[in-house]
């Protein structure tokens, strides 16, 4: 062994048992180069899903049709920009900027969650969204909260605290609407149609078609698998269906007494896979959206920059 | 009482209707911290049109539009989603498009500018109500104003583009300052914070007068088809 | 006199023996200086008016109420696109070419009629700028069909032709909104008060302060006076308003049995000043409108003259 | 007769929404003799959309939505302006923005061939109605897809910017085109027109699949707002 090999083999051996008990590891500990790329990769799919699930709710900002809502609309998107913020300024400790990620992302070569690539038709989706997807991310979230990258462990927990609360809000709404004019009731369902399955796709793919899940586990960057939170997420969210009163669209789903759990048939996962390779029904919508964005914003920024370098020269 | 539903409704509208073109930023501002600045912005304005809809509903039940004999509206939601653009009682100044940032930053400006004198004001108004939203708003415009303040120099000083943008977007809002500014009865005090800004920023009020006329410009009526649809559609709906 | 003086002033007797007796000047003719100029100051005024004409009403054509009350709208501001058309070629023979002519317009270098600087602010307005502002336009055209320069004049035909026709709906399309419901009926009387006097100064000043009126006649460029023209139009249009149920906004009205027309009051001469200075309601918006056209057009002309430079290569 | 009824609505709202898209473009396009063209399509468009929604409305009154008593608005109209989103049976291909011209070039060569291939097949349709209908805008899509073919392959040829833009306009359009097709029942026919188009504009299929999912996209209710805000604030009002 030469003697860099030597200490790198501790400095491992040091990771492995920060990770193994449960610790954080920070930013300026040694970390093996294949958890760093993960998390970057990871981190930053989450931050790009905060920007672009901006778009589907502000959707409707502007037609909210009470003040009050449009105030919980409006506050909610804000929140989403400041999620956003966080997991870049984690991403950023790991010695990648979020304008390189921005690059990233709207040259189409970092993912975010395709859910976001389902459009938003009435205003009933944004209680759907709310209940549903920021429901399904609060389960693939509050794991993340005890995730062994610290900053980015960190920045979960006042993510998931902001996201209950989300989902509290967005239930609130159906629940509302649910009371309200048989046309309202009808939105609330068609709805919920629309986004039950793309919400199960949240979670990936089957176990068995998930290679990275095992090494993930291992560095405690994912806590647990993806049908055990599916699992988790149905069994959860179907006492709440029956308290709205709305209709779950799966003639498969019921109670199974052995297993102590839902029963519940598969999304269509064809479609998961166009929706992930870009064929999405708003995946060159939401990427055309926020590179528009960008691009007329770059005088702005320029502006910024130039001013800031005259003020301090 | 009526003369008070009158003016609450002039000053709910103006910010009903800013509130409204500043949140049409929301996800294309130029940088996050500018997404959620602006969405600040649009919230405290949006704050305020609804206690001075609510203020003027109260003073003047009169002005609130009929609607289905029980339906669960607020007053707040029939006033903002249920009256033709021609009864809204806000300034052009508010209603015009956005344009870009360095237009909206213009119109931020000049709309603080001139509120924050009026609230500074109202802040000591008979109605009690009233005295307390001017109160409480004066605090969130003079946030309003320095943030606009602040960009308005960055970009008078920052490069060529943002610059000319600037001057023109300041050209373009500034024919609808005047009858704002009379209407805030918004005087010397708001002019000399200008004047202070403009001098910070090394630029001269625009050469050109106000705008010719009153009342609406083509844009308030394409905003509020937008803004009231879903609201229409049910007007016996709960949200 | 030098022989380029005599030449001079035997072109000049022919010249005005040809507007004497009424008959067309034509492109390849001889013509003084300034009979050009004014010509070309004139006839680029009433293009840029179609063209800018364009906007007020287009502002309608998505929010028509009726499928039907949607195509006569969509072909009135297409016929308007095709009045400027002629208009432009018109001026062409004079040799400025219609490139040029835009230049001038857009850098703000030309005028177009000011009522266009005023908003549409209701669906109304599409049928009151039918019967008051295509009313007026007509009063003022009809003249010019016998306008002593011949593709002018021809233009002026078919235009005017085209215009009565629009005038007509106008109408017809405030009628029908005034057996209508009586938000309807509110809506027409709103707007006719908007409308009343910007359509008075469609005229131009009072005879007594419009300097160039007097040589515009004596070329045949001009056939009548302002208030003249004026007058015509508030005689023919009272009856109409009558018949139709609003009342015109002027306490000043009324028959005169003395001088057999129309007394009525005057405009606000001051604003009207303000709009031809540039600031009246919508002055800004519709250059920005033009230019922005303009400008987001250039590379599919440019594409256009690069094909056919290859084509005819 | 409630499926005549159905492929009439489609029919219908896919003209009446791109008609309404094609309008957009008044006092916008890149030159006068544009403006005129796309007018002329848009009001052949419109004309197509009003005949079948007529219809759709003859062959099944149940299609049409419930309006006041003694409601003055004609079937076409109740069918346009009265229905929400959900209800409208086009294509997305249809309500997508614009885009830049060579976006709506694009868009509306891929729908004239789509169309007239059905219209032509649809000439000898059992029902004399829609034949009728079928063999007149036969001849107009004929036009609209000469005039679009002609400033495809111009723009192809003509500037690189303009071969940029029309690349990326026929891509973002692209992934709508095979559900319009499918439903046309386009079959070879088109596709082969297509191909020989793009061959002359040395343009190659791009490369993006179809869009997933079906019904509609975020713009439609949007657009709808615009469409239907005076119609529906007056539902009893006569134009």
């Amino acid at each position: 062994m030469t003697s860099e090999a030597v200490k790198e083999s501790i400095l491992e051996a040091d990771f492995d048992a920060i990770v193994a008990a449960g610790d954080r590891v920070e930013p300026r500990d040694w970390m093996p180069e294949g958890y760093r790329k993960t998390l970057v990769r990871q981190i930053a799919q989450h931050a790009h899903s905060e920007i672009i699930g901006m778009q589907p709710e502000g959707n409707w900002i502007t037609r909210a049709p009470s003040l009050r809502r449009k105030a919980i609309l409006l506050a909610k998107v804000q929140d989403e920009a400041g999620h956003g913020l966080y997991l870049y300024s984690a991403c950023e400790t790991l010695g990648v900027s979020r304008d390189e990620l921005t690059r990233l992302l709207i040259a189409g070569k970092q993912k975010y969650s395709s859910i976001f690539n389902y459009p938003t038709l009435s205003y009933a989706d944004v209680g759907t969204i709310g209940w549903l997807v920021d429901g399904a991310a609060i389960c693939n979230q509050v794991p993340l909260c005890r995730t062994s990258f610290g900053p980015y462990g960190r920045a979960m927990i006042r993510i998931c605290k902001e996201e209950s609360f989300h989902q509290r809000q967005g239930y609130e709404l159906l629940m509302t609407m649910m009371r309200g004019t048989d046309e309202q009731r009808a939105m609330v369902q068609e709805s919920v149609d629309r986004f039950w399955w793309p919400a199960l796709m949240m979670f990936g793919p089957p176990d068995e078609e998930s290679p990275n899940t095992a090494q993930s586990m291992a560095w405690g960057i994912k806590r647990n698998t993806n049908d055990d939170l599916r699992q988790r997420f149905v069994d959860m969210t179907v006492p709440q269906a029956e308290a709205l009163g709305v209709t779950l669209p799966d003639p498969d789903l019921r109670w199974n007494d052995e297993r102590g759990h839902h029963d519940f048939g598969q999304p269509d996962w064809d479609e998961f896979m166009q929706v992930v390779k870009g064929n999405g029904p708003c995946n060159a919508q939401r990427l055309v959206h926020r590179r528009r964005a960008h691009e007329d914003g770059a005088w702005v920024r320029e502006a910024a920059t130039a001013f800031a370098a005259k003020a301090s020269a | 009482a009526a003369d008070l539903a009158a003016y609450c409704l002039m000053l709910g509208d103006d910010a009903l209707v800013l509130s409204q073109r500043v949140s049409q930023w929301c996800s294309n501002a130029p940088d996050l911290e500018e997404d959620i600045a602006l969405a600040n912005i649009a919230l405290d304005l949006l704050g305020q049109a609804r206690l001075l809809l609510a203020r003027a509903a109260a003073a003047d039940p009169s002005v609130v539009p009929a609607l289905p004999e029980g339906s669960p509206v607020p007053d707040e939601d029939a006033l903002a989603f249920f009256r033709e653009a021609h009864a809204f009682r806000n300034h052009r100044l508010v209603e015009i498009d956005n344009g870009d940032f360095a237009q909206t930053i213009a119109r931020v400006l000049l709309f603080a500018i001139a509120r924050l004198a009026a609230f500074e004001r109202l802040s000591s108004h008979a109605d009690q109500v009233l005295s307390a939203i001017a109160r409480k708003g004066a605090k969130e415009l003079a946030y309003h104003r320095d943030y606009a303040g602040r960009w308005f120099v960055t970009l008078a000083q920052g490069t060529e583009e943002s610059r000319r943008r600037l001057v023109a977007g300041m050209t373009a809002v500034w024919p609808f300052y005047p009858e704002l500014a009379e209407a805030y009865d918004a005087g010397p005090a708001a002019d000399a914070v200008l004047d202070q800004v403009l001098a910070v920023a090394g630029v001269d009020r625009p050469e050109v007068g106000p705008a010719a006329g009153l009342g609406h410009t083509e844009a308030l009526s394409l905003l509020l088809a937008e803004m009231q649809v879903v609201a229409r559609a049910h007007p016996e709906g709960r949200w």
